[in-house]
């Protein structure tokens, strides 16, 4: 059960708790299996379950499900679900998890969880009776948990197709739905992890981050949830409002495609390498507050594999650079405001380029078709990643046949190592695998992790019970049963 | 002479700022915490852990320029619009004058400058032009309905008789007859071309996204106001007082010119 | 009872004394006549009264009206002040009407309102001035415009009233008219000072004249008008006219205002146009400049057919047909020396060089005794006369063939008049320039032209000689203004 | 008058379809579309290609104009691209916060903006006229954030008088939630407005009719209403015009900071989300309105220069 932040006396129930979000305005909707802005994922949260979600250490932790057996070949797997029941009484039973992922993975949708649950071999997996499922894979894969924590695995009853007014089995039961403005849920007494202490359950929308801090400083909404490093510092002190930090949670980095000039020079990789001020790029990018990163991604998550930390090194870098040929070179630096912190962190980053000779020219793109944009034609953007196992960030991002491969990082020997781990049973065995990728990618990926920053809230000094250790993205994060009004 | 100080002042110190400041920055690019006050930073630090002071002295050149000229430019084209459609008598020509530009003011501006954003980033003219496409309407039409009053007056007619040309006699009695209401407008419009200019780098047109600029700082700061209002507070106060400035100078000069103006009759 | 008294006032503008240490008084019940050569300072005299003066112009001694004392912050509506050009103290955006009854309703309770606004207009001469109470300014004729001035003058029945040339503009019979209404408004306790050039008005209806001479202000008799002396206008031979105009139908927004007028100017030929105040005489002016597009007809300049609209004449159509507004003051821009703006005829429509031009147009000024200290003045530092005077010398420099002037003589004393008219004369007969005089002055008619045409409700109801049209006039719109401006018949009902 | 205002409504028709077509190109010509856009960050090029097809993005340009005029002009807006409601509902929901916060706005900033312009004339050169226009300017030179930040710090967090948001409340049901953002949108339209309006009253009250009617003893307050200002207002109208169109429209940052669902946040909102429909019926409000606004400011041009009639 979550720990909780400095103790706001003993839990207790009732009251209702109003969470501001950032939305995606009168577009959302409460299909589960269609969200992908934070606040789809809270009000997701609340309504449904998935079988698994992730504990602090990105590790599955089971929910709906109460453990999975893989066979020893990792290509069958045997769930058995907990004792769960749907708002309208409804149990949860296998069927409804065949359907759902069904779902999710039916041809020409384009569902979130849709590429980590095609590993599923559906018409092969079955119903053993209504509390188990047998899923054939269509490949072994040891870290197949995973895949049924993934962001949109929720779990509805057979046969929803209309979800105006969705039935989950999640701590809060649908009271009313604005799109762009409010969601309301009430207290779902018999939910399978106790049921939840507050009686209502209030997300409201508004995407400017002053007005989420200026709601919650005028006791408007009790919790606010992605406030700025700034905000933070400003508020933290003054005790008006409780400034929660959620750990490990954005990854930042740079993206160079490796697959053509000027970085598919490994000398130029590596001169960028050395040529980071990581400590410089924390102190002013995440304004002191995150980790200095050490260019490989998932830092405190299971599976990291820790190196000598890497340090600027400008001498070296100029050598580097000089082997590469491109002293003087100027390079197109792709950033843009999709996400807090990029565009700092490319200024700085041109500033410490200019000391080797280095000219990156950065370069404001569209702030909505960012990522889209940069996995096609930049040569070097700046990044940023939420959290994630490090398989899921191995598989998404860094296999030949990954869809977001945005460093153009294909690599068979790497792919054919990712397979061998997937079909390893054994933990210790896997992870040593996983570390010799991790290594490679120290050495020459085309990723340059170079700082991790901590995911902020905002909460009423009467909030009791938010796990401020668990990353975003997490189980415990953007999540109210456990959470009560003192 | 004495009556020019204060405005004078006002109008100078941002001004001289502006042009000298770049010749005493220094080029040090390395960055402290962001947001920070004091730490041997006069005016702290910004967004990005720089100094302060030193983007001040960095942040005004491109400003005064991109926005002097964009509004000079709005006011060469649309003035003489303006005069066009309000004084002619052809009800044709002024429709095919002003109603394509009522198009442009019905075009929501902030999707105008998304396009030009993704069409020619980068560019100070592009910026100028956008600035002069969004004022351009509005002076149009505050200046022909200024002339359409004044172009009946028996004066007019009395030159037209003389067979002066049109345009003479728009600059030197219509244009003159309105140069207050031209001279209040062309005040807030300065100012207005300022905040369009950073709005519009905010964006990605115009100003570099790392490069100083005192509107620009304004917006970027923002942010860390309660952290370290210097940030925000110097580079608004000179566009503030440039701004006052201006108008206060408009104001002053007119006045002056119809004192002389009334004791020489 | 002394509604006014004037002690020591002394006036200074620039450099010239207009008035040197001034005693006088106004007695209620009394017309007081002010006399004096255009530019003399009549004007500046009466706003000196009010309590005005503009800068440029130096004023001391003291003047008391009513037992209080006036100065800038006098209180206002005491005196009554019908300014000397009407068109400039109208609001062009209000309608007469409610002007009207917004200084009505200061003065009766509301009811009343209407019955006082439509009393004032009676007093001044609008009997059917219902009809202008919705009307803008710009959609009266000179005449009528002064008139509502007048009447927003009498509605609050002031107890001084300084009217300022208000005869000037009307035809002989509302003049007639208006001057027994003075008389009746003098009569009900009111002072009257009555500054004006019209010396047989003087001499009808005023009680007392005090002249303005060389800077002195004396009591003084009206002395005997002098008349034009008759240029004998020679016989024309029958020449190809100059103007034709055929058919002319032209209007306003709610109806014609001219309707079928025909004309015929030949070179050289002097025609005096008559009506009554509203007749469409300056309609008909205006048609013919091209500053109004009349609805059917013809212009022709020999021959030639005139576009309605100005801008397709050529240059030299403008040079050759010119126009003398009837409101002088308002035709000059106020931001430059009248004389630069005289001098622009020539270098447009004449060819000169900036120079020459301006060399050309003080001459001209000065022979009409408008010295170049004066005009290098913008036009708020002219008289009225002055400015009139200027403004033809500004058509004149054109060079026309025709020559429209709209009562360019209203604003003159009788000896500027007639020089005037005399130089008038001359320039055309050198020339051999048509002339179009639209006048109210029937013996100025009389002395100059060869031909007279009369309008009546936009219509040409008679013409013919000059000398046969006054003497033996058939209409009886002619015979109103024959009679009415013959002195001895004013102010009778006609 | 009638014949006029007609001659411009149908010219109206022609200025709208004319902004259909530009902002149609302008949507078209930023990067990314709606299928890229839901496909989400960090998107799988596969899926945003299905998308497309699904969308029917994936058809020629011109096609799909066609298609949205022809029902457009059946009165048919279509639905949105990303949600599940229809452009008439996203625009029925956005229409009414903005029309009350512009309209509550317009209703201050007319006496407000007039009254200020009309002192300052009147103390021309002195010290009200210099603090006036100092003040109004210094204003309309900060920026509009920061004044939106300190008011709610002053007001909403520290004094408490009012909320700092409009978060989950209704505007017409509390009042209070309009009175911070109302204050904010007032701050710049009012220093332009009332400049011109002190610049039209400078010159009105210098003009002989003005003197003339001293003389006759009318009230300086009705010599000031009725007889300055009627000659003053006319450039004014006409940033008035341009201040309505702008209120209704162009108020983003004010609908953020206070959370105010309107239209400049759903116009915001689709723009990002390239929601070309929703886009244009947004546009097309935005056009009818701009239109109107400004065919009102061309009739008051008209009225308050009667003269003008002459020549046309
Ligand atoms: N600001 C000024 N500076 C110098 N001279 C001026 C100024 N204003 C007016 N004058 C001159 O003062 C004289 C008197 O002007 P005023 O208007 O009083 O004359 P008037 O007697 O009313 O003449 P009119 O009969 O032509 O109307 C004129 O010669 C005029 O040129
Ligand atoms: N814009 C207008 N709209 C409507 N009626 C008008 C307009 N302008 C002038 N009028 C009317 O047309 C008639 C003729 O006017 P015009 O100015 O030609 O008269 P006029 O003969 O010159 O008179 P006056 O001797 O008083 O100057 C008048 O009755 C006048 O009220
Ligand atoms: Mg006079
Ligand atoms: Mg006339």
């Amino acid at each position: 059960s979550p720990s909780g932040a400095p103790a706001v006396g003993a839990p207790q129930r009732g009251g209702r708790l109003r969470a501001a979000f950032a939305g995606g305005g009168s577009a959302e909707v409460l299909d589960p299996h269609d969200c992908d802005l934070y606040v789809e994922i809270a009000r997701a949260k609340a309504l449904f379950d998935k079988l698994a979600d992730y504990g602090n250490d990105m590790s599955p932790q089971p929910r709906l499900a109460e453990r999975w057996e893989p066979a020893a070949d990792l290509l069958t797997w045997r769930i058995t679900l907990r004792q769960a029941a749907f708002h309208d009484g409804r149990p949860v039973r296998a069927a409804d998890v065949l359907h759902s992922y069904a779902r999710i993975t039916e041809p020409g949708s384009s569902r979130r969880a849709k590429s980590s649950l095609s590993v599923i071999d559906l018409p092969g997996s079955r119903a053993v009776d209504d509390r188990t499922i047998e899923f054939r894979l269509k490949r072994p894969y040891a870290e197949f948990p995973n895949a049924l924590a993934t962001l949109g695995a929720y779990i509805i009853p057979e046969g929803t197709t209309d979800f105006a007014r969705p039935v989950g089995s999640g701590p809060f039961k649908l009271k009313s739905f604005e799109p762009g403005r409010a969601f309301l849920g009430e207290r779902n007494p018999d939910y399978f992890d106790g049921a939840p202490l507050l009686d209502e359950l209030e997300i409201v929308v508004t995407n400017d981050e002053a007005a989420r801090v200026n709601a919650l400083l005028g006791k408007q909404v009790e919790y606010a949830n992605d406030l700025t490093l700034t905000s933070a510092r400003t508020y933290e002190a003054g005790g008006q409002i409780r400034v929660l930090r959620l750990p490990r949670s954005n990854f930042h980095g740079l993206a160079m495609k490796v697959d053509r000039p000027p970085f598919d020079r490994p000398e130029l990789r590596e001169a960028m390498f050395h040529l980071i001020d990581r400590e410089e790029l924390v102190r002013s990018v995440l304004q002191g507050s995150g980790q200095v990163g050490n260019d490989v991604y998932g830092q405190g998550y299971r599976y990291y594999a820790e190196m000598p930390q890497r340090k600027q090194d400008l001498n070296r870098a100029r050598d580097l650079v000089r082997k590469a040929g491109a002293e003087g070179m100027t390079i197109d630096f792709d950033t843009s405001d999709a996400s807090t912190g990029l565009k700092e962190a490319a200024l700085a980053i041109s500033d410490q380029a200019r000391q080797i000779g280095l000219n990156l020219n950065v370069r404001l793109g569209n702030k909505d078709t960012y990522w889209s944009d940069i996995a096609k034609n930049s040569v070097l953007a700046s990044y940023r990643s939420g959290g994630m196992p490090l398989d899921s960030h191995f598989s998404q991002r860094l296999l030949t046949t990954s869809t977001t491969n945005n460093t153009a990082w294909r690599r068979p020997e790497f792919d054919a190592l990712y397979n061998t781990a997937q079909s390893t049973l054994d933990e210790r065995g896997r992870a040593e695998i996983y570390a010799r990728m991790q290594r490679q990618l120290f050495e020459e990926g085309g990723f340059v992790w170079w700082g991790v920053s901590d995911w902020i809230v905002g909460s009423a000094p009467n909030v009791g019970g938010i796990d401020d250790a668990s990353p975003a993205n997490t189980l415990n994060w953007a999540r109210f049963d456990k959470v009560w009004l003192a | 002479m004495i009556k020019y100080l204060l405005p004078g002042a006002l109008v100078a110190v941002p001004v001289v700022l502006a042009l000298l400041g770049p010749l005493l920055a220094s080029e040090d690019t390395t960055k402290d915490v962001a947001f920070l006050l004091g730490g041997g930073h006069l005016f702290g630090t910004d967004f990005l852990g720089r100094d302060v002071a030193n983007e001040v002295l960095l942040g005004g050149r491109s400003l005064v320029i991109t926005a002097l000229t964009a509004t000079a430019c709005t006011y060469l084209l649309a003035v003489p619009m303006g005069l066009v459609a309000g004084m002619t008598r052809s009800r044709l020509l002024d429709e095919v004058l002003m109603r394509p530009l009522d198009v442009l003011l019905a075009l929501p501006s902030m999707l105008m400058l998304l396009l030009l954003a993704a069409l020619a980033p980068g560019n100070m003219w592009v910026l100028v032009g956008v600035v002069v496409l969004i004022n351009l309407p509005d002076v149009v039409r505050i200046s022909r309905a200024a002339a359409l009053s004044l172009s009946t007056r028996p004066a007019v007619e009395a030159m037209r008789l003389q067979g002066e040309h049109r345009a003479r006699i728009a600059v030197s009695y219509v244009a003159r007859a309105m140069r207050r209401t031209l001279a209040a407008d062309l005040g807030t419009r300065l100012t207005g071309a300022i905040y369009l200019a950073a709005s519009a780098s905010f964006l990605g047109v115009g100003v570099a996204p790392g490069a100083s600029d005192w509107a620009a700082m304004v917006d970027r700061n923002r942010s860390g106001l309660f952290l370290q209002p210097w940030a925000v507070v110097v580079p608004a106060v000179l566009v503030v007082v440039l701004s006052v400035g201006v108008n206060l100078l408009f104001d002053r000069w007119l006045r002056n010119r119809d004192v002389n103006f009334l004791e020489a009759r | 009872m002394t509604a006014v008294v004037a002690h020591d006032v002394t006036i200074t503008a620039g450099d010239r004394t207009l008035l040197s240490a001034a005693s006088f008084t106004l007695q209620a019940g009394q017309i007081t006549a002010l006399v004096g050569e255009s530019g003399s300072g009549k004007t500046t005299l009466a706003r000196v009264l009010l309590g005005e003066t503009s800068g440029g112009i130096a004023v001391s001694g003291s003047v008391r009206i009513e037992g209080s004392t006036v100065d800038s912050s006098f209180g206002p509506g005491t005196v009554g002040y019908i300014p000397q050009q009407p068109s400039a103290a109208l609001n062009p955006v209000r309608r007469v009407g409610s002007v009207l009854a917004e200084i009505a309703r200061l003065h009766v309770p509301k009811a009343q309102v209407r019955e006082r606004v439509l009393e004032a207009l009676r007093q001044a001469q609008m009997p059917d001035g219902q009809r202008y109470l919705r009307r803008f300014p710009h959609q009266l004729s000179g005449g009528q415009q002064q008139r509502v001035v007048l009447a927003q003058a009498l509605i609050g029945r002031p107890g001084v009233l300084i009217a300022d040339e208000p005869t000037t503009g009307q035809d002989p019979v509302i003049r007639a008219q208006l001057a027994t209404e003075l008389r009746a408004v003098a009569e009900q306790g009111i002072a009257i000072l009555l500054l004006t050039h019209d010396l047989d008005l003087v001499r009808e209806i005023a009680d007392r004249v005090l002249v303005i001479e060389e800077g002195r202000l004396a009591e003084s008799d009206v002395d005997s008008p002098i008349r034009p002396e008759p240029v004998e206008p020679q016989e024309r031979q029958a020449a190809d006219p100059v103007l034709r105009v055929r058919g002319l139908r032209a209007g306003h927004r709610d109806g014609d205002t001219l309707h079928d007028v025909d004309l015929e100017v030949a070179p050289g030929e002097r025609v005096a146009v008559l009506g009554r105040s509203g007749s469409g005489k300056t309609t008909l002016a205006r048609c013919i400049a091209g500053l109004h597009r009349f609805r059917s007809g013809e212009i022709l300049l020999d021959g030639q057919s005139l576009s309605p609209v100005l801008r397709r004449r050529s240059r030299e159509q403008l040079a050759r047909v010119q126009y003398v507004f009837q409101d002088a003051r308002a035709s000059f821009s106020e931001f430059t020396p009248v004389l630069h703006q005289v001098a622009r005829t020539a270098e447009r429509l004449r060819g000169l060089d900036r120079t020459e031009a301006r060399a050309r147009a003080a001459d001209e000024l000065a022979a009409l005794g408008l010295p170049e200290s004066s005009a290098m003045r913008r036009a708020s530092g002219l008289s009225g006369g002055e400015l009139q005077r200027a403004a033809l010398v500004r058509a004149m420099l054109a060079g026309p063939d025709v020559l429209i002037c709209d009562e360019i003589t209203s604003g003159l004393d009788a000896r500027r008049r007639d020089d005037l008219l005399g130089n008038l004369a001359e320039l055309q007969s050198n020339t051999g320039c048509a002339l179009l005089m639209i006048t109210h002055d029937l013996p100025a008619v009389a002395a100059l032209s060869h031909r007279v045409l009369v309008f009546d409700e936009g219509r040409v109801v008679e013409h013919g000689r000059a000398g046969e049209v006054l003497d033996s006039p058939n209409h009886p719109a002619t015979r109103a203004l024959v009679q009415a401006s013959s002195p001895k018949t004013a102010g009778q009902e006609i | 008058m009638i014949g006029y205002v007609a001659r411009r409504l149908l010219l109206g028709v022609l200025q709208v379809l004319l902004v259909a077509v530009g902002v149609f190109a302008l949507t078209e010509a930023l990067p990314g579309d709606a299928a890229v856009t839901i496909a989400g960050d960090y998107p799988d090029p596969a899926v945003i290609a299905g998308l497309r097809e699904q969308l029917g993005l994936d058809r020629p340009v011109w096609e799909r104009f066609a298609d949205w005029l022809v029902a457009a002009s059946q009165g048919d807006l279509g639905t949105s691209l990303v949600g599940p409601r229809s452009v008439v509902e996203v625009i029925g929901a956005a229409i009414g916060p903005s029309s009350l916060l512009a309209g509550l706005a317009l209703a201050l900033l007319v006496p407000l903006s007039t009254g200020l312009g009309m002192l300052a004339a009147h103390r021309e050169g002195g010290r009200v006229d210099r603090a006036i226009t100092s003040t109004t300017l210094g204003l309309y030179a900060a920026p509009e954030f920061a004044m939106a930040i300190l008011l709610v710090t002053v007001f909403a967090v520290q004094l408490g008088w009012f909320p700092p948001t409009a978060i989950g409340g209704s505007l017409i049901a509390d009042p209070a939630l309009l009175v911070l953002p109302v204050l904010v949108l007032l701050l710049r339209p009012i220093c332009s407005l009332s400049r011109l309006v002190r610049a039209g009253v400078i010159d009105a009250q210098r003009s002989p009719h003005v003197q003339h009617v001293r003389r006759l003893g009318l009230s300086p307050a009705r010599i000031r209403f009725c007889h300055v200002l009627p000659n003053a207002a006319v450039p004014a109208v006409q940033q008035l015009a341009r201040t309505a169109d702008w209120l209704l429209g162009g108020v983003i940052v004010v609908e953020a900071i206070f959370v105010v669902p309107g239209l400049g946040t759903a116009l915001l909102d689709a723009v990002s989300a390239r929601d070309l429909p929703v886009v244009q019926g947004l546009a097309l409000v935005f056009a009818c309105t701009t239109v109107l606004v400004n065919l009102g400011a061309d009739i008051a041009a008209r009225v308050l220069s009667p003269a003008s009639e002459v020549g046309r």
